[in-house]
């Protein structure tokens, strides 16, 4: 079978940057596309949401956030105990990995609807549900060590109210307030382009992930080796958490899909302000240089497999 | 024409400080403030300002000597050991004194 | 029933923006969505007015463009009697309220049509007629009062080559050439997506409303009371006026919402060159932070109340 | 016949500037629609290669090529010889008219659209093609004159791995791979709103080639007359070419149309770092101010006439 | 190195004001100027360049200290008075006299 | 409080030439550099900054005396006799020497 030409966009920028092509997209376009993948994201969730039920919502929220506050453990735990790195940059690392990438959830969500596997409609709440656990327990983490003035206020602010966080709650909310038939006019523009922005984001992804790559050979053995081994553990465990929360195979196809990958939009920033001794050139190069295009390529067929593995 | 000496504080940081460091020149006497996006590279690699983390910020401020320098200082003791930072004083001349107390 | 999903979008950026979420709409997108939607408006018009006759156009031509010229200056009477703000941030004021705002526009064209409510198909030519006069009314009370150097010439540049007029006039003229056949290519773009562009711009505008409720604060009591009463005495004689001049209901209630509305793209640019001594934040603070959600809200629905009772 | 509205967005932003409207293209937007339309030339060619024979294709891409190998002598030897430019801005303007025009191409696939006339599905691969050779003849040509250090290795870099050859061989490449199938979803954005997102950067055109034209006063005679006599002559031996070479009569008039336009994307760019003695402002004016608004609304029609009437 | 003593006049104004201020500097003898986009903050509030009537932008030209004086009395005597305008003069070194008269 | 002459050089060029630019800076003692976007007009005319062939950009380098006199020179020598560029030297004060040597 072709590969997917989303992923084919993502390999286009990336070898276009690294044949050093002057290639180049706008920062404000970059901005643009990331708020309406956010927003788009939201409110299809929400439409969806707004004509199905909700059944068992309330223990699936409670096991998802679990698991988004495991896997930083785990993650800090082996960064730190195996991986030998220091404190702050382990727990910026964990921070990373405990958080979720929205665009990797997009794709993943693109790939199962083109294989025709369905998902429980409300998937976007989980993604901005699991945006913040990470980052809270990385945060913790460095501060029980190195106890430091963490403006705990400010911090709330960046990680609740970053734009990930705003743009898929309020989309959810809209989308479920106005229901299909008002969705209806805004259908072209926030779901019948939505792949095509995707296509386009993911061929800056690959321009980033290029120009992230430099980092990589500087980085030793070890963070790579965690950059592999981190999601597909994690995938496996978000798959039989999923399953055992009830999911449908697609939807438990997306849980571990969300534990697998690393945020590159929302935990930088705020693990830069608040564990500012970590190296963010560290913990980029292990979500973006490698975590990220290995869920790309191997990654989100791989957790479908373990879901369908776990649903038996 | 009536010229009054100034001192001119220019700092290049990543883009994630713009608040603190628009706060801190405030709080330490500053009464305006000027950012732009720039682009550049230094000791800590290359910021090509392509995406969120690789944005970086020039801020300009006009002060007295005292408040610019205590800015200044400010900034290297709680800034510059974690984050990419460069900064540089000028002398400037303003007309309006009263701005730049 | 459930609110129009369009002002969800305009309160999740409200919100967003007094939460002091960091979500941000970078200035390059802005103006890109404001450069669609003023020349999607005009190019819709323009080949809406390729199939339909012009009958009466003139008369109702001459009677909105009183009603421009009248507007500011009652306007302009009420601030300088009622309010005694100064001369210049009094005809200020005055100039934005006879001049229009285009997304208000689009807000009610989009409420209309979801309630089946039909109107004339040069609607849009109104907006590009209206955005001017109240503009000159407001200098020339200014100049009147304290006669100083006016650039006449710069200013008829930017008043009559602003770019909200030259769009709105531009798109028409290119609606009207093309015609429905040959804008058929055009569609998917500049009428398919125009809802969706209008809610992400609803997004932004929340942003910038809420950056400037801040002034209202400081702003005193008259200056909001004026901004609410204005729109609904404005709307209400709108209404009646585009019923006098043959208009439909549908049609008299978006003369009403022109008339009801304050711009706050045209004025302040050409306000602040021609009036330097009149604050902006003030008419910003009414036209922007009071009335434009007021007309939203409120407004709309009350206009086309207006109109359907005016024709009795 | 009414004028194709295309030509209408482009008249459009050229009286806009020329009456000096403050009417602006953020950059970022311009910078934004030239990748869209390079990445979805690309992307349609490919999909349309993927369920088309490639037949001949060898011959044809070594006529194309010999083409825009001939073009730019000929062209250096009518500056140089007839014009009695220096030899640096010969060689310049030559590169220029060797290159060719994306916008161009991309009106005048419309054009032959709209009126039913078919051609290969493949052109947008010689688009990519043609960009090349006159550049590299016009360096060529420079050196020859002035032996002086060119950067070769920078060079080809520019030239070959410049945004639009890298986009638009992407492009192909990825549409090919992706096939009609795979590329459903992504039509919304790449085919349904190209000739909507064409319609508006030729408004930004329209501005652009305005602000070129005060530099038209100062050029002389023979500029104009050139920039008017080549894209005539280089059409004729475009149609004439390719109908040789077995294209169709709407390939060969495309090949026509890419023999008469000028690049202002690409050679600009490489023409300022490898001949940095010759003047941009003499080819931008030609190519730009006479060539590209005398292609949009003479030149695609009349290479059109050419090309049916080299087909017999 | 030969250098040339000139002056750099900084002028941080409403984005509104653009025109004006580079008719004006090419008026009073400038040879050129360069403009940017900026936000910023001061006496009249933080400017954050959302939005049409929010934006300002830095102008800088370099010229001599007479030309450079005279730009800077006609921005104070014309436009400081109701515009948010902020300036300030810095010495300047230049290699090619000639475009600095 | 400590501080350190230093020059501060800007270089107001074509877009075109950020990336020579900036090599050549690396290549002759720099060991950082700022970059913005520009627009502006000079003895070549204006530069809206419209389109690819008509973008300004801004490099600010700061370095010892002799290393921004040397990039100067170059610029100088290589660029001003066919670029539109525009230059000049400021002096600057720096908190961490080490960082400009
Ligand atoms: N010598 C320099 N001259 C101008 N800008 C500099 C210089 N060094 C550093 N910078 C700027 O400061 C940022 C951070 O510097 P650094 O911490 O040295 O990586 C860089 O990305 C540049 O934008
Ligand atoms: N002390 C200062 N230092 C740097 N920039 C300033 C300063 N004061 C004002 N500005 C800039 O000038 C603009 C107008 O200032 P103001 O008129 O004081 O509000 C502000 O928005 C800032 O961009
Ligand atoms: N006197 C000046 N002051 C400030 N900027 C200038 C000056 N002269 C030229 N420039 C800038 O340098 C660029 C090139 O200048 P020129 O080569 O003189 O056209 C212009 O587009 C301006 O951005
Ligand atoms: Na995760
Ligand atoms: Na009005
Ligand atoms: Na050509």
């Amino acid at each position: 079978m072709l590969p997917d030409p989303l992923v084919l966009f993502f390999l286009l920028g990336l070898v276009a940057r690294l044949l050093r092509s002057d290639l180049k997209v706008p920062e404000a376009l970059y901005e643009a596309l990331a708020l309406y993948l956010l927003l788009a994201i939201g409110l299809k969730g929400g439409v969806e949401l707004a004509s199905h039920p909700l059944g068992g919502l309330g223990a699936k929220i409670a096991g998802v956030l679990a698991l988004g506050f495991a896997t930083p453990v785990v993650a800090y735990a082996a960064l730190r105990g195996l991986g030998r790195l220091p404190v702050a940059d382990s727990a910026s690392i964990a921070g990373h990995y405990g958080s979720v990438s929205v665009v990797t959830f997009a794709v993943a969500t693109g790939w199962l609807a083109s294989r025709g596997v369905a998902h429980e409609p409300y998937m976007a709440l989980f993604v901005a549900l699991l945006e913040v656990p990470g980052i809270l327990v990385g945060i913790a983490i460095a501060r029980l060590h190195a106890p430091g003035r963490v403006a705990w206020g400010r911090l709330a602010h960046e990680v609740f109210l970053g734009k990930g966080i705003v743009l898929l709650i309020g989309g959810l909310a809209i989308g479920w307030a106005a229901g299909p038939a008002q969705f209806a006019p805004l259908k072209p523009l926030f779901a019948d382009l939505f792949k095509g922005v995707l296509a386009f984001f993911l061929l800056e992804m690959g321009l980033v992930v290029a120009s992230q790559l430099g980092e990589l050979r500087r980085a030793g053995l070890f963070l790579p080796a965690f950059a592999l081994a981190a999601p597909v553990a994690f995938g496996a465990a978000g798959a039989w958490a999923g399953t055992a929360l009830g999911f449908t195979p697609g939807g438990a196809a997306i849980v571990a899909t969300l534990a697998a990958s690393a945020s590159y939009i929302a935990a930088p920033t705020a693990m830069r302000i608040a564990i500012p001794e970590a190296s963010p050139a560290l913990s980029l190069t292990a979500a973006l240089g490698v975590t990220f295009p290995f869920n790309l390529f191997v990654g989100i067929p791989l957790y479908h497999r373990f879901a369908a593995a776990a649903a038996g | 024409m009536d010229t009054h000496p100034r001192k001119l504080l220019v700092i290049i940081a990543e883009a994630a400080l713009e608040r603190e460091l628009v706060a801190d020149a405030k709080r330490l006497g500053a009464l305006g403030h000027t950012v732009h996006d720039v682009r550049g590279g230094g000791r800590h690699g290359t910021r090509a300002g392509d995406w969120e983390a690789d944005r970086s910020i020039e801020l300009k401020v006009i002060a007295t000597e005292a408040v610019a320098e205590a800015i200044a200082r400010h900034v290297l003791a709680t800034y510059c050991p974690d984050y990419s930072v460069t900064m540089f004083l000028a002398d400037a001349q303003v007309l309006r004194p009263e701005k730049f107390p």
